[in-house]
């Protein structure tokens, strides 16, 4: 490990209502990989965001390579040699992959002419290198948000800097994907490069990191070498406490009502021939690689985009379901993967977003709204999954990532729906919090709702499914108990293409 | 140090046309001779009824001595007027008449029977048959109407072999009536005659006839005066036109205004008048001053 | 994990934030009218006097409603371009009914407001049904009404001149006050009314915010937006209403313009053409700045092609003085 | 993980994706112009000669000049609605040099561009720096060249009677087609090249994407926003001249209203509102279905408030068919 390459000390930053970041204070040694974790809103992103040039700090200073530093804007900080991906994808979704990649350093010809072939040629290239199936003259907005993360970390590393932040860059991948980005790290580590990786998923800790910083309340807490300390002493850095794993505690009970059938359901080469029964009290793991198309199938079932064929039966009745309101109205609630695309209204107040997809039941005559009823609500549900909050009249936009992600849950959660399908619901959330999460849909499904829950996290999917559909390509390829499943099993279904049986 | 200078607010209906820059002259004219202070002001088209109320009451709010105005729809002044009137301000119309009998005296042309002093010029000029249009630089204003109505009313009682083919409406835009010309030109071949009935829209028609190499084919006759019009008329492009009587109609209005503050009698109609002009007679004593450039 | 964010992190705040930004942004906005109030009272002794106060708020009404009704369109994230020619075909309608139908003069008023709404119906089901950019089917909107106005008049004002009460409907007067001054804050207090505290006004924020959000949420995205561009209808209804009372007739070829006016007054009123954020207070201080400063010019006797410069410095300068507001915040 | 996508699965595109919907999506757009000119080609003999086809493109010049320069606003997410007045502003600064001044042809063009650059500029400026919401600052520059127009001019239309070839600049002709025609071509190639293989093109689609991301990318957003909205005063002053030089005058009244016909030409061209997207294939052939519609209806001497509706309804089918397309895609 090389010496200090980036000192930050004493930073101070404060946004209205929140003291984001007090005396805050990082180090990072060149060809280190150091972890940075905490609780949702413990302020991880800040710090990096200062680091970068995006936020301007408080006070404090930051020494880069022995020289105290200014950096005003994300240009310096790129002219440093301090590369970030972000937490929330910063791509021009009209934009080409290979378009986004180079943004800001287009190959020219005859010094203003694009030169897009080189271009293209360039990413391709690149792409190559790291083992990643793209195409470069892909538009990036239709790409799944997986995808979406690869351009961002194949445009982050082709930068080429001496310092990389990767704000959970893990939280949308698989487990092929992270070993494939991991296998990248450790060639970068070994050119020198000082990489900051922050991440809830803690197992990773353990693999990739050199040394861990935590933080707690915009506070700096200590910085420890990952090899010198457990898993749970970490996290009772992060939270002062110990915490508890939950397990799934409730059984099955295997004549209970089917509460939703999918039959036959189909659509281009995405949805293939999909059919599945859901039961009351049952928690439904939905596992597979990126693009197997869960999200797809959930989205269809909610209405959310057309199907060419299929039928859904809830409660043993044929409905038709051409929107999410015809869904909400069959009481099936839908958490969506991409909490900013499809699951926030950045710009309104926690409780309006937490009682998005109830409001209705909260008018008088004329559709007077009942605010005390729906405050009621919105603070019950903020204490209840202890979302970060100054108050319950701040924009959802200013919450921290994991925060965001508890409003969505939230939402539904005072819906009532009987059907619930989670996508990625643990996604960016903190430890402690994902606890919660996982005691909250385990209570769920005892009080007799119907759960589906798609993840990409293998442990997760094992601890909390009584029941697993693995998918491949549109397809179901195989459903296994909560007894039969193991990581193992999941993978060989998950892999089992019939393109490629078909060729 | 001098008495304060009487004040006099006059409304009009348009400022930035070059019509309104003569009014605006001869207002000014009489100003200086009769000693008296003047603002004029109009909205920037003459649909804009609710603007022009919206002028006349800052004006009102000033105190004038004496108001002005060139209604643009004669009906919808009159409660601000009869305001005026009984806060004893004496008010003169100029350029149209206002449907009341608050105005003490109006300074206004005839413009149904401009219309047709250019219809019975267009009759003569295209030998008493044949097709002819107009470009109207508005379907709805006063002056619109009434030289649109005075044209067409007098082509249909008086010549019956003339037949009128197409009325477009420009909003007196040089280049949109350029267009609109050209292809109403290119609609009728057959077209003899071509009647502008303002100086944006007499432009148009000029600016089509040119672009097309119609010159001498069509009989143009515009309206008002304008430095393109006036070259048009003396190379033939434009058979003549008719013009009021613009710094007169400004100048005599205010001259009312002055009698009427010193508790003068005035003549309840003036008109300014308005004359055919053409290549012939546009250099004559009595037009070149009613010509603007 | 504590149960509660430390108790010095938290801001105390009574009111949710579409108040909170009224309530401090706005006063500061209503600050910038204050200032020019003050400056044009200096100015010229005629300034401040009741009669023109009065015709201050009089000739604010019609642009005001307008402005107030398009405030809803503007905060789901779409726009209004036909808001003008609707407000004269609306006042042509009511026309036709009292005056070419010789029918009483309620029903001139609900043909009018009938009128306005349909058009709103019909905007929002371009948007919302035929996915039409706002921007294009407000387009269409407005060039088609402009015509079918004259058209229907018979390209000819309409007057009212055989039921004089009509006219008394916004120049009647309290106190010397014209009754359109009170219809004007009425249609205000209202609409404030619905954008805070309905169904319909929360859902306005919550399509403009995030529209897709909002249709996974389960809410009726298409038939709410129909319903929006509905409800702006009617103001544009009540608004050629006004119009036509105070000028006694339905002038058909009016209108156009007014459009860009009315929005101008949204967004110097603190509004965000992106949507999502936006208060009625702040639509009606807005259209109070512009017709303030008219008045004001015209009651310096500045020369009329100054004044256009100098609205376009100050329209300016207030938004930008707006933005430094919120920057500080 | 596979290392390559397997070969059925690639699409192989030659071009980037810009060119792409050009080709395909523009194609169509140009097929419902196809549609209009052989339906009033058969309406009416007079509509398919030779004079009245020049007619129409050099009736289209001076929007379609205008059109093209605020495509490049529109992509990023702008608006202009300045351009109308500018033009104006650029026409009377043009007359002022030559006429007044009596300086050279050359000096008289460098003028007016160099008015539409400063004009642009500003705009630029408050947009980017100030973060005045475009339509605002644009709304400002509007008013301000509006009345400036009027002060320089002294309220007069400039002629360029000592200047007889000024006129030649967009009415002298070859094989019978005027200069203007040309000029305006060659502007829409200059931009569509610019907009589509140059930096400034690139920045201007990836600021109407995702600004937020485009200035994390490390791109310097104020100075590419400031030179796209001076590119497109550039544009807006090249319009100026050929209007000036086609009327022989400047007449500083005009303007108004020509920003909402560019604009829907914009539109109707595919180009959305929300930035990110565009071509300025698609822009001129929105103008042109703007200008053989117009053109079409009065060949047919349809009475005049009926063109409106016409064309409003057209436009909206126009952009309606052009969504389904999408859709199909
Ligand atoms: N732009 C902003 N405006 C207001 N408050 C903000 C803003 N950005 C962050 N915050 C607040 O600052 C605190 C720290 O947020 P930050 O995003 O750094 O958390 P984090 O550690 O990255 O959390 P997560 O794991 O959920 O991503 C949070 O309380 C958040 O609500
Ligand atoms: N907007 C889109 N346009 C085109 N193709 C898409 C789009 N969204 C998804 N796809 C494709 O559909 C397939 C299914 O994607 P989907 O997101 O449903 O997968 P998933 O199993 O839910 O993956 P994840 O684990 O990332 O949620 C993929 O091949 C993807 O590339
Ligand atoms: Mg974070
Ligand atoms: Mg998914």
């Amino acid at each position: 490990m090389g010496g200090t390459l980036v000192l930050m000390e004493g930073i101070e930053k404060s946004f209205p209502g929140v003291h984001a970041l007090k005396n805050c204070r990082f180090e990072l040694r060149a060809g280190e990989v150091h972890a940075l974790v905490g609780e949702n809103g413990a302020g991880k992103s800040t710090l990096m965001k200062i680091l970068t040039g995006v936020y301007p700090k408080d006070a404090g200073r930051i020494v880069y390579k022995g020289q105290e530093v200014e950096i005003p804007n994300p240009k310096a900080a790129q002219d440093l040699g301090i590369a970030i991906i972000h937490q929330e994808l910063n791509l021009m979704p009209h934009l080409t992959v290979a378009q986004n990649i180079f943004i800001g350093r287009e190959p020219l010809k005859a010094g203003f002419i694009l030169d897009e072939k080189r271009l293209n040629q360039q990413a391709q290239d690149l792409l190559n290198k790291m083992n990643l199936d793209l195409d470069p003259r892909a538009r990036v907005g239709d790409l799944t948000v997986a995808k979406q993360q690869m351009v961002e970390i194949v445009r982050a590393l082709s930068l080429n800097s001496e310092v990389l932040i990767m704000d959970e860059p893990t939280s949308v991948l698989t487990e092929g994907e992270i070993q494939e980005l991991f296998r990248i790290i450790r060639e970068l580590k070994k050119q020198g490069v000082g990489i900051v990786h922050i991440s809830h998923r803690m197992e990773e800790l353990k693999q990739i990191a050199d040394r861990v910083t935590v933080l707690r309340d915009g506070q700096y807490i200590g910085t420890v070498n990952a090899a010198d300390v457990t898993i749970d002493e970490i996290i009772s850095m992060m939270v002062g406490k110990e915490i508890y794993e939950t397990a799934r505690t409730s059984q099955l009970d295997s004549k209970a009502e089917v509460v939703l059938e999918v039959r036959n359901l189909n659509r281009g080469r995405e949805i293939i021939d999909v059919s599945f029964q859901l039961r009351r009290g049952e928690i439904l793991g939905f596992a597979g690689l990126v693009g197997a198309g869960r999200t797809e199938v959930a989205r269809a079932i909610f209405g959310a985009d057309p199907v060419d064929s299929g039928e859904i039966y809830v409660h043993g009745q044929r409905v038709n379901i051409k929107s999410p309101y015809d869904a909400v109205r069959h009481g099936i609630g839908y958490l969506s993967e991409d909490r900013r695309r499809y699951g926030l209204m950045p710009t309104l107040d926690v409780s309006t977003n937490i009682v998005a997809a109830t409001m209705e039941k909260f008018t008088g005559v004329m559709g007077w709204l009942l605010k005390p009823q729906i405050e009621g609500i919105a603070q019950a549900q903020v204490s209840e999954l202890n979302i970060r909050t100054p108050s319950l009249d701040q924009r959802v936009r200013y919450l921290s990532g994991g925060n965001q992600q508890k409003v969505v849950m939230a939402k539904w959660l005072v819906r009532n729906c009987d059907i619930l399908i989670f996508d990625e619901p643990t996604r960016g959330i903190d430890v402690g919090a994902k606890s919660e999460i996982y005691k909250l849909l385990n209570d769920l499904a005892e009080s007799g709702k119907a759960i589906i829950m798609i993840s990409s996290e293998m442990p997760e999917i094992l601890r909390m499914s009584h029941r697993i559909i693995v998918m491949c390509e549109g397809q179901i390829t195989g459903e296994l108990s909560a007894a039969e499943a193991t990581q193992e099993r999941i993978l060989q279904l998950a892999t089992k293409r019939q393109s490629i049986a078909r060729q | 140090y001098a008495q304060e200078k009487p004040y006099i607010a006059m409304i009009s209906k348009g400022f930035q046309h070059q019509f309104w820059q003569a009014v605006k002259l001869g207002a000014e004219m009489a100003a200086e001779e009769f000693g008296v202070e003047i603002t004029f002001e109009g909205p920037e088209s003459e649909s804009q009824v609710d603007k022009q109320i919206d002028m006349l009451q800052a004006a009102l709010a000033k105190n004038p001595a004496a108001l002005c105005i060139a209604a643009l729809d004669s009906k919808a002044v009159i409660p601000l007027l009869e305001q005026a009137h009984a806060a004893g301000i004496p008010i003169i119309g100029f350029d149209s008449g206002v449907d009341s009998d608050i105005p003490l005296a109006t300074a206004a042309t005839d413009n149904y029977a401009a219309g047709a002093l250019a219809a019975d010029h267009m009759a003569e000029l295209i030998g008493y048959e044949g097709e002819v249009a107009l470009i109207v630089h508005d379907q709805v204003s006063h002056t619109g109407v009434m030289r649109r109505d005075g044209f067409v009313d007098r082509i249909k009682e008086a010549y019956p072999n003339i037949k009128i083919v197409d009325i477009q409406y420009g909003g007196g835009d040089h280049l949109r009536s350029t267009d609109l010309a050209k292809a109403i030109i290119q609609a009728h071949p057959n077209l003899k005659g071509f009647f502008g009935a303002n100086e944006g829209s007499a432009i148009g028609v000029v600016n089509a006839v040119i672009e097309m190499n119609m010159q001498g084919k069509i009989v143009v006759i515009g309206f008002d005066s304008g430095r393109l019009q006036l070259d048009a008329i003396r190379s033939g492009v434009m058979a003549g036109a008719i013009t009021q009587n613009p710094i007169g109609i400004g100048y005599e209005a205010v001259k009312a205004a002055y009698m009427a503050i010193n508790g003068e009698p005035v003549e309840k109609v003036i008109d300014t008048g308005f004359y055919w002009f053409d290549k012939t007679n546009m250099d004559a004593d009595h037009i070149k001053p009613l010509l603007y450039e | 994990m504590e149960s509660k964010p430390a108790a010095a992190e938290v801001e105390v705040v009574g009111k949710p934030s579409i108040f909170r930004s009224d309530a401090t942004q706005k006063l500061l906005a209503f600050a910038s009218l204050i200032v020019l109030f003050i400056g044009f009272s200096l100015a010229s002794p005629n300034f401040a006097r009741f009669n023109n106060i009065v015709g201050i708020l009089l000739s604010t009404a019609v642009n005001g409603i307008l402005a107030v009704g398009v405030s809803f369109v503007i905060v789901t994230g779409g726009i209004d371009l036909s808001v003008g020619t609707v407000m004269t075909l609306c006042s042509v309608m009511t026309g036709v009914v009292i005056t070419f139908w010789g029918m009483p003069i309620p029903l001139g008023i609900l043909a009018g407001l009938a009128t306005g709404a349909l058009c709103g119906c019909i905007n929002g089901t371009c948007v919302a049904k035929l996915k039409l950019p706002p921007f294009i089917a407000t387009l269409g909107m407005m060039m088609v009404s402009k015509g079918l106005s004259l058209v229907i008049s018979g390209t000819k004002p309409i007057y009212f001149l055989a039921t004089p009460s009509f006219r008394q409907i916004a120049m009647g007067t309290v106190f010397g006050i014209p009754y359109a001054v009170f219809i004007f804050f009425g249609a205000a207090v209202v609409a404030s009314l619905i954008l805070t505290r309905t169904l319909l006004g929360r859902y306005a924020f919550a399509l403009g915010s995030n529209e897709e959000a909002a249709r996974l949420s389960g809410i009726n995205v298409d038939g709410w937006k129909i319903a929006i561009y509905t409800l702006n209808g009617l103001f544009v209804g009540l608004a050629g209403i006004v119009m036509a009372s105070r000028l006694n007739s339905a002038q058909p070829s009016l209108g156009q313009g007014y459009e860009l006016e009315a929005i101008a007054a949204v967004v110097i009123g603190g509004t965000s053409l992106s949507g999502g954020e936006g208060s009625i207070l702040g639509t009606i201080i807005g259209a109070f700045i512009m017709s303030v400063l008219t008045n004001g010019l015209r009651i310096l006797s500045i020369p009329q092609e100054w004044q256009t410069v100098v609205i376009g410095i100050i329209v300016i300068l207030a938004v930008y003085t707006d933005i430094l507001r919120r920057q500080s915040r």
